[in-house]
C-alpha cells in the first residue's frame, strides 16, 4: 500500500544544534506509528517539521493525497520555498511559488489533513471549551461575512452542525461536563485531551499526538489507548505518537520508529524494537525495559 | 439680586499654549473686576466665564455650545489658537453671540466674514509685512531665512513675509518648519549656518524661539532673529537660557500697551499683584472694555446690535483708540519693531 | 493511616503540617478541608486522578492561591499568613506543573535562579555578580543539561526543560521539595534515576512533596501516600499499603 | 492600630517631600517665590485622606474585599449569557431617543461627542479587544475618514453621503496596507509601528499644505438631508430644510439631524459586533489572540485573519472620521493626535477589553465626564486624569468582563459518537 | 558640502540621540520587567526638569558659588527626589493593577501623565521656565582657515553623551551579570515562578521603577541645563521619541535603547540638515517602521523565536 506519509532525508539544523540528521520514515494510512526516542531526540522536531512550523533545512516530506496519485502534496512546498531561476520560464510554476509564499504556511499543511497537538498545550485559555472546538472548524463553519451578520438560516444550520459535532467529540473525551468552562482553568488531563478533541475537528486524515498520555495515570492511559485504537478503527484516522510511556506505545502501536540525536537508529514492529540491542541501551535502560509491559 | 451678565473667557488652559490661555483670563477677569467696582453695565454686574479649549479643535466646539447653550454668554473674549477660533466662531455667530478674539491673528478668522465676529490684534499678512520691510531696508539682509513651528499661526506669518520678501524682490534661502515642543533645533541651526543667511525669520512662539536663538549663538551666529507677536514676552529670556542670547532678536508687535499712557496704571496694578501682564493680557483687558462700550452705547447684549455698533464706532480702551472695519479686523493696525538687548529688555526700534 | 498517626508521636512536630484547608479559584473552591502531614526525612506522594487538586494543593503550600480556610505550618512556623516569596525562602522550593522555566535566560542562568530562595542572595547580594555556586552536581544529574548549558531555556526540549526545572528547584538544596509530576515527558531512562537520585538527596536531609500520575513508580518510592479524590483526601498509609490495596490498583493503576 | 498612625505619618512624610519643592518653590525667572504653606496643606490632606480612607477599608469590610481582589491568583471569567437583559437595552434605547427633548442642546452636542467616542471604541475594540492587536495609531483611520470627506468635498465636491463609504473603504484601504506588512510583527513591536503610521498621517496631512491646507485645515459643509439643507441659506445648491417644511429656522435641526443619524449608525455598528463575536470570524480573532501557534495548527491563516480585523477595525475609524468632520465643520490636524489615540484606548481597555456593554459605558464615562468636569476649570484636566487612574485602580479588568456565550448541548439528542466526523472521514 | 558641516550634524545627531537614549533606558528597563509601555516617564523626566531648576535657584538663593558643588548637590537632589516621584507612581498607579490585564497599566499610566501635567502647571505656572546658564565652553575644531568653519561640541554637550555611555554600560552590568538582574528578567518572563523562587517580586519591580526615574532625572538634569529652558509639557513629545528609540533599538534591550536613541537622533539631524526639517519626523518613523518589518525585534532585541 501507498504510504499516508513519505519522509526523507530530513536535516534540521538551528545554528550550530544538528537537531536532526537525514531522517527517512514512513506512515501507513490507518496504521498507528509511534516515534519514540531519548530526550532531545529530535522527535517533536519531526512534528514541527511534518506540520510546517519548522522549515526543514533539507530533505522532502510528501503526504498522500485523496487521489493516491504518484508524488502526493509536497508539504513543503506548501510553506513557501525561495524563488528560483528556472521559475521564469515556468510561469505556472512561479505563480504557485508567490502565492506559498505569501499566503503558505502551516494552516495550509492543517488544510490537507495533518493535525497535531503540543508537547506544551497550546488551548485558547480565555474561550470556553466548546469555543476551542468550534475555532477548529473555522474552515468548514465559513459561510461568509453577510449571511453571518444576518444570522441566515444557512449560517444557523452551519452553526448547530459545528456545535453538535463539537459535543461529538467532547462526549467522546469524556469532557461534555466541562463544556462551557475556560479552558485555562481545567486540570492537566483534560486540557490534553481537550487539545486533542480540538485536532480531530479540524477532520484531519493523519494525526499527530505528541506525548498524548503525559498527566494521566496508568489507569486513565489505559483508557486513552482504548481512544486511541477507536479513533483508528472507527474513524480511519492514521495516527502519528510521541509517548514516553513504553507500554502504551507498545500495546497500540503497529510499527515503531526510534530517534536518538536526531538519527533514526532502528525501526520496525514493537516487538523487534523491544529486543533492539541498541535501543535497550540508548533508550529503554534494561530493567525498565522489563517492565516495559507492565 | 441682579442676574449678572455673563461673558465667556474662552482659550487653551490647559495643553501646550496653557501659558496664553492665562494672558487671556488675567486680563478679562481684571477688566471684569474694575468694570464692576464702576458699577457693571446695564445696572448689571459682569460675570466672566473660563472656558478651556486645550487648543484643540474639537474642544473648542464643545466649549463654544458649552457657553452659548448651558451658560447663555452674551459675548465671549477669545478663543486664542486660529483653528480653534474658526470652527468656534462659527458656532458663535450661528448663535448670534458676539466674539472678539484678542490673539488669532490668522487672516481666516475675519476673511469668512461672518457678522459677529472681531479681533483685538492685528493680523498675519499685516504684521509680515513690516518684518519684511524691516529686514530688508533697515537691516539690509541679502540672504534671508525663514522658519515657522507649522502652526496656523507660524506657518501663516512666514508665508505673510515671504510674500511681501517676494513683493521686494528677494528670496528666501531656506524656507523650512520646525516641531514645536522640541528643544533641539540644533541640525536647523547648523543648515541656516551652512547657507550663510544673515538674517533669520521665525514664524512661531516664544518656547521655540528661545531656544533656537540659544542654539545659533551656541553655534557661532551672530545673525538677527526676527519674529513676531507669539514671541512678545519676558519668558522668551528664560526660554532662550538669559539675557545674553536674546541680544539682537527682533519682533513686531503692537504699539507696547504696557507703555501706552492709558495703560501705565493698570500695568502697576498687575505688577503689584505678582504679575507681568504681558503678551495678551492687555488686549484681553482691551477687549472686554469694548465689548462693554458696546454693550452701553446700544443698551443691549444682542449679539447682532453689538456688532453692529463696534462696525461703526471707535472705542477707547486701555491701549489706545481702537475701531473696525467691515469684516471686524482693526482698523489702524499698530504693528511697530522691537529689539531686544542683552539685559533682557526690549525697546522700540527707531 | 494508624501508620502516620504512630508516625507523628514520635516526631512531635512535622516539618510541613497542612490543617483542613480550603482554596480555590473565584466561585471554585478546588480543595475542601484537607489535613496531611509531611514529617522531616520522608518521601510523601499525592495521587489522585486529573482534576483532583493535587497542583491546587501544591501551589497553596506555597500561597498561590492563599488558603481561605485552616492553616499551613511549615518547621512549626504558621505559614499561612506569609507571601510566596517568603514561604520560599524559608526553604521550600517546587517543580510546578507545566515547568516553567524562564524561556529567554539560559540553562545556566535558569539553574542560578534556583539559588534567588537562599537567604543571604535574597537579602544582600543581590548586586554579586552571583552564579557562585555550583550546577556542577545538577549537571552530572542530567549531562543534557551541561551540552546546552549556554542554549536559552525556551528551545529547549520538552524533556529537557523538565529536568531543568528540577535541577533549578534542586540548587538550593532545599529542606522541602515539592515535585509536580517530575517524570512528566521524562524518557524511561531518565525516569528510573530521577527517582534513584529522590532517594539519595533525601538521605542528605531533603524532605520530599511529590504528585505523581506514575502512581506505580510513586508508591514505590514514597514512605506514605495520600489519595485526593475531588479535592478531599479520601485515604492514606505507607507506598506499600496502598500499592497492594485492591481499590488502588483498580482506581489507578489500571490493574484489575 | 498604632501600626496605622505610624503608616499614616510614613505616607504623609513621603507626600511632604514630594509636594515641597513643586508646590512651594515657585520659580518665577531664575528665582524662587515661596509658598512654604502649600505643601504643608497638601501633605495634611494626604494625611487625613489616607487615614479615612484606610479606616473606611477596615470597619466597611472593604478592605477584605480589596484584599481578594489582590490576591496573586487570576480570578477567572465568569461564564453567562452574554449581553445585559432585555429591560435595560430597552430603557437605553428609550433613553438615547427621548434625550434631545428633555436634556436640551448642550446635551446634545457632548451627546453626538460621545456618539463618535463610541463608534470610535468599538472600532477599536475588534483590534485591540478581539483581535488583541495593540493599536496606538487608531486615530490615523480616524483622520483617514475626516480628510476623505473634508478634501472630497473641497476637489470634487463629494456629498457626505458619498463621503459616507468612500472614507470607510479608504480607511480599511489604509489598515490593510499598514497592515500586511507589520502583521509579522508581535505585541509592542506593533504597537510602535501603528504609533509611528498615526504620526506619519498627521504629519503628513500639516506638512503638505499644497494639498492639505496644512495647519489651516479645510472646512467642510453639514451634510444634506436627501438634497435639503441645514443652513439659514441654500450653499450647497439645495433647499434649506425650514424652509422646506416650512418652519422656522434654527441651528437645532442640524444637531438633532446628526444624533439621530449617529444613533443608528451607531445602533447598527453594535448589532454588528454582536454578531461578529459569534460568528467564525469573531473566534478566529479571539483565538489568535490568545495563541497564534495553535491557530496555525488549526488551519487558520493568521495574516488574512489579522488583516480583517485590523481592516474592519479601520473602516469604523473612518466612518467616525466622517462624522467628526461633519460635525465640526472644519478639519485640521490638530485634532489626530497621538493623545487621541491614546483616549480611545483608554475606552476600550476601561470598558473590559472585547466588551460591546463595556465600551457603551466607557465611551459616555469618558466624554461625558471631562464635560462635567468643566466646572472645575482649571482642575478639569487634572480630574480626568485622576478618573483614568481610579477607574483603573477600582476596577483593573475593565467595567464589564468580557462574557463567553454559553452553549446549551442537549443530551438527549446527541449521538454516542461523533458520526459527523466518522460520514466526513469515511467519505475520503 | 563642506565637512565641517558633515561634522557638526554628526555631532548634533549624537549629541540628541544621547539623550533620546538616557529617557529610552527608563522605558526599557520597565518594559523589561512588566511588560508594560510607562507613558508617565516622559512626565517624570519633565518633573525632573523643574527640580532641576528648582535646586539651581535654592542653591544660588543660599549663594552657593563653586559651581561643581551646585551641581553635584543638585543633582542629588533631583536624582533623590525623582526617584521619590517614580516610586510613588509605581505605588499608586501600577501596583494595584497587577493582576489585571496588561493594558490597565497603559491607560494609568496615561492617566498619571495628565495627573503630573496638570499638577505641575497649577503649582508652577504654565509658562516656560529655564535656568541660568551653567558650565559654559566649547571644543571647537576648527576645519579651514576660515573662522566660521569649525565642527565644535560644547562641555555640556560631550557630558550628556559621556553620561549616556557611562550610565547605559553601568546598567547592563546590572542586568546581566547580577543577582538582581536576574531577579528582573526573571520577574518579566514568568512573575509566578519568580515568586516561588525566593523573588520578591514587587519589590524588583519598584527598585526597577526607582532605577527608570532616576536615570531620567540625570537626563532631565542634563538637557535642562544643555537648553536651558523647559516646560509642562516637554515630556510629552520626549517620551514618545524615546519609546520609540527603546522599540528602534530591540525594546529591553539597553545596549539597545542607546543604540535607537542615537540611531533616532542621527536620523533627524541628517535629514533636517540635509533634506527638510519639516519631514524629519516622517523621515524618522518611516525609518522605524521600514527597518521593523525587515528586522521585526529592533536592533539588539531578543529575536521571538517561539519553540513549538
Ligand atoms: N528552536 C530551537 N533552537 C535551538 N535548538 C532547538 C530548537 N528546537 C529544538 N532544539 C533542540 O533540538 C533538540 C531536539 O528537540 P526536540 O524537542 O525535538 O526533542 P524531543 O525528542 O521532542 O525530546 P523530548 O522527549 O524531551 O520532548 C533538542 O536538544 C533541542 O535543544
Ligand atoms: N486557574 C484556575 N482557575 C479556575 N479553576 C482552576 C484553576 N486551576 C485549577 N482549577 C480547578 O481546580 C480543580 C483542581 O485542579 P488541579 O489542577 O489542581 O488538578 P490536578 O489534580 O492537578 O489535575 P491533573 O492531574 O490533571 O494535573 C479543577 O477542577 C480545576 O478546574
Ligand atoms: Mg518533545
Ligand atoms: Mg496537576
Amino acid at each position: 500500500m501507498m504510504p499516508l506519509l513519505t519522509v526523507h532525508g530530513l536535516s534540521m539544523r538551528f545554528g550550530g544544534v544538528t537537531a536532526l540528521h537525514q531522517v527517512d520514515f514512513t506512515v501507513q494510512p490507518g496504521s498507528i506509528t509511534a516515534l519514540i526516542g531519548p530526550n532531545g531526540a529530535g522527535k517533536t522536531t519531526v512534528f514541527n517539521c511534518v506540520t510546517g512550523f519548522y522549515r526543514a533545512s533539507s530533505g522532502t516530506i510528501h503526504l498522500q493525497d485523496e487521489y493516491q496519485q504518484a508524488e502526493g502534496i509536497d508539504l513543503l512546498a506548501l510553506l513557501g520555498e525561495p524563488l528560483q531561476w528556472s521559475d521564469l520560464w515556468q510561469p505556472h510554476r512561479l505563480s504557485q511559488r508567490l502565492y506559498y509564499k505569501m499566503f503558505g504556511g502551516p494552516h495550509l499543511v492543517n488544510r490537507v489533513g495533518v493535525a497535531r497537538t503540543f508537547q506544551n498545550i497550546r488551548l485558547f485559555n480565555e474561550l470556553t471549551v466548546m469555543e476551542n472546538l468550534l475555532v477548529a472548524q473555522h474552515n468548514q463553519v465559513d459561510s461568509g461575512l453577510l449571511s453571518g451578520l444576518l444570522s441566515s438560516r444557512r449560517f444557523r444550520a452551519y452553526e448547530q452542525a459545528a456545535v453538535a459535532r463539537a459535543s461529538a467529540w467532547l462526549r467522546f473525551f469524556d469532557l461534555l461536563p466541562e463544556a462551557n468552562r475556560l479552558a485555562g482553568e481545567l486540570p492537566y488531563g483534560y486540557q490534553r485531551r481537550l487539545e486533542m478533541a480540538r485536532a480531530l475537528c479540524t477532520q484531519p486524515r493523519l494525526l499527530c499526538l505528541d506525548e498524548p498520555a503525559a498527566g494521566l495515570n496508568p489507569n486513565e492511559t489505559k483508557a486513552l489507548s482504548q481512544l486511541i485504537l477507536t479513533l483508528r478503527e472507527r474513524f480511519a484516522i492514521t495516527i502519528l505518537l510521541i509517548e514516553h510511556d513504553m507500554g502504551m506505545v507498545m500495546d497500540i502501536s503497529d510499527h515503531l520508529v526510534v530517534l536518538e540525536h536526531g538519527e533514526v537508529i532502528a525501526r520496525g514492529k514493537p516487538e523487534q524494537i523491544q529486543q533492539d540491542p541498541r535501543v535497550l541501551a540508548a533508550y529503554l535502560g534494561t530493567q525498565t525495559a522489563e517492565k516495559g509491559g507492565l | 439680586a441682579v442676574e449678572p451678565i455673563k461673558i465667556g473667557v474662552a482659550g487653551p488652559l490647559s495643553g501646550s499654549d496653557a501659558s496664553f490661555g492665562e494672558q487671556f483670563w488675567r486680563g478679562a477677569e481684571q477688566a471684569a473686576a474694575d468694570l464692576n467696582a464702576a458699577g457693571g453695565v446695564l445696572g448689571r454686574p459682569l460675570q466672566v466665564i473660563k472656558a478651556d479649549d486645550a487648543c484643540e479643535p474639537k474642544q473648542a466646539s464643545a466649549v463654544a455650545s458649552r457657553l452659548v447653550d448651558r451658560e447663555k454668554v452674551v459675548a465671549v473674549v477669545g478663543h486664542f489658537c486660529s483653528s480653534s477660533t474658526i470652527p468656534a466662531s462659527a458656532i458663535y455667530a450661528d448663535a448670534g453671540v458676539l466674539m472678539m478674539t484678542p490673539g488669532s491673528t490668522n487672516p481666516l478668522v475675519t476673511e469668512r466674514k461672518l457678522s459677529t465676529v472681531f479681533r483685538m490684534c492685528g493680523r498675519d499678512d499685516q504684521q509680515g509685512v513690516v518684518g519684511a520691510d524691516f529686514v530688508v531696508q533697515r537691516l539690509k539682509a541679502e540672504r534671508i531665512a525663514v522658519l515657522h513651528d507649522k502652526t496656523t499661526y507660524g506657518q501663516g506669518l512666514a508665508n505673510a513675509m515671504m510674500t511681501r520678501l517676494h513683493a521686494l524682490g528677494k528670496k528666501e534661502v531656506l524656507f523650512e518648519g520646525l516641531t514645536r515642543g522640541e528643544k533641539d533645533f540644533n541640525a536647523l541651526v547648523t543648515k541656516i549656518k551652512s547657507v550663510q543667511a544673515d538674517a533669520v525669520y521665525f514664524g512661531g512662539y516664544h518656547s521655540e524661539a528661545g531656544p533656537l536663538v540659544r542654539q545659533m549663538r551656541e553655534q557661532g551666529m551672530k545673525a538677527p532673529l526676527i519674529s513676531g507677536d507669539g514671541i512678545f514676552s519676558e519668558v522668551l529670556v528664560t526660554a532662550a537660557g538669559g539675557p545674553a542670547y536674546v541680544d539682537g532678536v527682533y519682533m513686531t508687535f503692537g504699539a507696547d500697551p504696557r507703555n501706552i499712557p492709558t495703560g501705565r496704571g493698570l500695568v502697576e496694578l498687575f505688577r503689584k499683584n505678582g504679575y507681568e501682564p504681558e503678551g495678551y493680557t492687555l488686549y484681553s483687558y482691551a477687549t472686554l472694555q469694548a465689548i462693554v462700550a458696546a454693550m452701553k452705547a446700544t443698551q443691549s447684549t444682542d449679539g447682532e446690535k453689538l456688532a453692529q455698533w463696534l462696525h461703526n464706532n471707535a472705542v477707547e480702551t486701555v491701549m489706545g483708540k481702537k475701531a473696525w472695519d467691515s469684516k471686524g479686523d482693526l482698523q489702524v493696525s499698530d504693528y511697530v519693531m522691537y529689539r531686544w538687548d542683552d539685559k533682557g529688555k526690549y525697546k522700540e526700534v527707531e | 493511616m494508624s501508620e502516620s498517626r504512630s508516625a507523628s508521636a514520635v516526631t512531635p512536630e512535622p516539618l510541613l503540617r497542612v490543617h483542613e484547608i480550603c482554596a480555590g479559584y473565584g466561585a471554585i473552591e478546588a480543595l475542601h478541608g484537607i489535613s496531611l502531614q509531611v514529617q522531616s526525612g520522608e518521601i510523601v506522594a499525592l495521587i489522585g486522578a486529573n482534576g483532583a487538586g493535587k497542583s491546587s494543593l501544591l501551589m497553596s503550600i506555597c500561597a498561590n492561591p492563599p488558603a481561605r480556610k485552616g492553616k499551613i505550618f511549615f518547621a512549626g512556623q504558621d505559614i499561612t499568613v506569609l507571601a510566596t516569596h517568603q514561604i520560599a525562602r524559608l526553604g521550600v522550593a517546587h517543580v510546578p506543573e507545566g515547568r516553567r522555566v524562564f524561556t529567554y535566560m539560559t540553562v545556566a542562568e535558569n539553574l542560578a535562579m534556583g539559588l534567588m530562595a537562599l537567604p543571604e542572595q535574597a537579602n544582600h547580594g543581590l548586586l554579586q555578580a552571583g552564579g557562585g555556586a555550583d550546577p556542577e552536581q545538577i549537571y552530572h544529574l542530567f549531562p543534557r543539561l551541561r551540552e546546552r548549558a549556554q542554549q536559552r531555556a525556551g528551545t529547549l526540549s520538552g524533556g529537557e526543560q523538565q529536568m531543568l526545572a528540577i535541577g533549578r528547584a534542586l540548587m538550593s538544596r532545599p529542606r522541602l521539595l515539592l515535585l509536580d509530576e517530575p517524570s512528566l515527558g521524562l524518557a524511561p531512562q531518565i525516569m528510573g534515576r530521577i527517582f534513584a537520585t529522590l532517594r539519595d538527596i533525601v538521605k542528605e536531609g531533603t524532605t520530599i512533596f511529590l504528585v505523581e500520575q506514575n502512581a506505580n513508580q510513586a508508591l514505590q518510592l514514597a514512605d506514605r501516600a495520600y489519595v485526593l479524590v475531588n479535592g478531599r483526601i479520601t485515604l492514606s498509609g505507607t507506598g506499600k499499603e496502598l500499592l497492594a490495596s485492591p481499590e488502588i490498583r483498580k482506581a489507578y493503576l489500571g490493574g484489575h | 492600630m498604632s501600626s496605622r498612625v505610624s503608616r499614616a505619618l510614613r505616607v504623609a512624610v513621603v507626600a511632604l517631600l514630594l509636594f515641597a519643592p513643586i508646590t512651594g518653590l515657585v520659580l518665577s525667572g531664575y528665582q524662587l517665590s515661596i509658598h512654604w504653606q502649600r505643601p504643608l496643606w497638601l501633605a495634611a490632606a494626604v494625611l487625613v485622606g489616607y487615614f479615612t480612607l484606610s479606616w473606611l477599608m477596615q470597619h466597611l469590610g472593604w478592605l477584605d474585599r480589596f484584599a481578594a481582589s489582590r490576591s496573586a491568583v487570576q480570578p477567572t471569567a465568569t461564564i453567562g449569557l452574554s449581553g445585559p437583559r432585555p429591560v435595560w437595552i430597552g430603557a437605553a434605547i428609550l433613553f438615547a431617543l427621548l434625550l434631545p427633548f428633555v436634556l436640551g442642546k448642550y446635551a446634545v452636542s457632548v451627546a453626538i461627542l460621545a456618539l463618535i467616542y463610541l463608534l470610535l471604541g468599538l472600532g477599536l475594540n475588534i483590534v485591540v479587544g478581539l483581535a488583541g492587536l495593540l493599536d496606538l495609531g487608531f486615530v490615523a483611520f480616524y483622520a483617514v475618514g475626516a480628510y476623505t470627506y473634508a478634501l472630497g468635498y473641497h476637489y470634487f465636491h463629494l456629498s457626505f453621503w458619498l463621503a459616507l463609504p468612500l472614507g470607510a473603504l479608504l480607511a480599511a484601504l489604509f489598515g490593510m496596507i499598514l497592515g500586511f506588512p507589520v502583521l509579522r510583527l508581535h505585541g509592542d513591536y506593533l504597537a510602535i509601528v501603528t504609533l509611528g503610521f498615526g504620526e506619519i498621517i498627521r504629519l503628513v496631512l500639516n506638512n503638505w499644505v499644497s494639498v492639505t491646507g496644512g495647519p489651516n485645515g479645510v472646512s467642510v459643509p453639514f451634510p444634506t438631508l436627501l438634497g435639503l439643507e441645514f443652513n439659514r441659506k441654500a450653499k450647497q445648491g439645495g433647499v434649506p430644510i425650514h424652509e422646506f417644511f416650512a418652519v422656522e429656522y434654527s441651528s437645532d435641526h442640524r444637531s438633532l439631524f446628526l444624533y439621530f443619524l449617529l444613533l443608528i449608525v451607531v445602533a447598527l455598528l453594535i448589532l454588528m459586533v454582536i454578531r461578529l463575536k459569534r460568528m467564525p470570524i469573531g473566534r478566529a480573532w479571539e483565538a489568535l489572540r490568545e495563541n497564534e501557534v495553535a491557530c496555525r495548527s488549526l488551519g487558520i491563516h493568521h495574516v488574512t485573519v489579522k488583516l480583517s480585523a485590523f481592516g474592519l477595525g479601520a473602516m469604523v475609524g473612518g466612518v467616525g472620521g466622517v462624522f467628526f468632520a461633519a460635525l465640526q465643520g472644519f478639519v485640521n490636524p490638530t485634532s489626530f493626535t497621538f493623545f487621541e489615540s491614546a483616549y480611545i484606548l483608554a475606552i476600550v481597555v476601561l470598558g473590559g477589553m472585547g466588551s460591546t456593554t463595556g465600551v457603551i459605558g466607557a465611551a459616555l464615562l469618558l466624554t461625558v465626564l471631562p464635560e462635567l468636569l468643566r466646572d472645575f476649570s482649571d482642575y478639569r484636566v487634572l480630574s480626568v486624569g485622576i478618573a483614568m487612574v481610579l477607574m483603573m485602580v477600582w476596577r483593573p479588568r475593565g467595567l464589564r468582563q468580557r462574557r463567553r456565550p454559553f452553549f446549551v448541548i442537549p443530551a438527549q439528542d446527541l449521538p454516542k459518537a461523533p458520526v459527523a466526523v466518522s460520514q466526513g472521514v469515511a467519505e475520503q | 558640502m563642506d565637512i565641517y558641516i558633515v561634522g557638526q550634524q554628526l555631532v548634533n545627531g549624537l549629541v540628541l540621540g544621547s539623550t533620546y537614549g538616557l529617557i529610552a533606558v527608563g522605558y526599557t528597563m520597565v518594559y523589561g520587567i512588566i511588560g508594560m509601555i510607562n507613558f508617565a516617564h516622559g512626565e517624570i523626566y519633565m518633573i525632573s526638569a523643574y527640580l532641576t531648576a528648582i535646586f539651581l535657584a535654592l542653591a544660588s538663593y543660599f549663594g552657593l558659588q563653586s559651581v561643581p558643588v551646585v551641581l553635584l548637590l543638585v543633582l542629588f537632589a533631583t536624582v533623590f527626589l525623582t526617584a521619590l516621584y517614580g516610586w510613588s507612581v509605581e505605588q499608586i498607579a501600577y501596583r494595584p493593577l497587577r493582576h489585571s490585564n496588561r493594558l490597565a497599566p497603559l491607560i494609568s499610566a496615561i492617566g498619571i501623565s495628565l495627573i503630573l501635567q496638570n499638577y505641575i502647571r497649577i503649582s508652577q505656572g504654565a509658562r516656560n521656565q529655564g535656568v541660568p546658564p551653567v558650565l559654559d565652553g566649547v571644543w571647537r575644531i576648527p576645519s579651514s582657515a576660515i573662522d566660521q568653519h569649525f565642527i565644535q561640541i560644547t562641555y555640556l554637550q560631550s557630558l550628556i553623551v559621556v553620561t549616556a555611555l557611562a550610565s547605559m554600560a553601568l546598567l547592563t552590568w546590572i542586568i546581566h551579570r547580577t543577582a538582581l538582574g536576574r531577579a528582573c528578567r526573571a520577574t518579566q518572563q514568568d512573575r509566578i515562578m519568580a515568586n516561588l523562587l525566593g523573588v520578591d517580586t514587587d519589590r524588583i519591580i519598584s527598585v526597577v521603577f526607582v532605577m527608570g526615574a532616576a536615570m531620567a532625572a540625570v537626563a532631565g538634569m542634563l538637557v535642562t541645563l544643555n537648553y536651558g529652558s523647559f516646560d509642562f509639557y516637554i515630556g510629552f513629545l520626549m517620551g514618545i521619541k524615546a519609546f520609540t528609540a527603546a522599540v528602534l533599538g530591540g525594546i529591553g534591550s539597553l545596549p539597545g535603547a542607546m543604540l535607537g536613541g542615537v540611531v533616532l537622533g542621527l536620523a533627524e539631524s541628517f535629514f533636517a540638515g540635509f533634506v527638510n526639517s519639516d519631514y524629519k519626523d516622517v523621515f524618522a518613523f518611516s525609518l522605524l517602521i521600514l527597518f521593523l518589518i525587515f528586522r521585526p525585534s529592533g536592533f539588539l532585541g531578543v529575536p521571538e523565536v517561539e519553540k513549538v
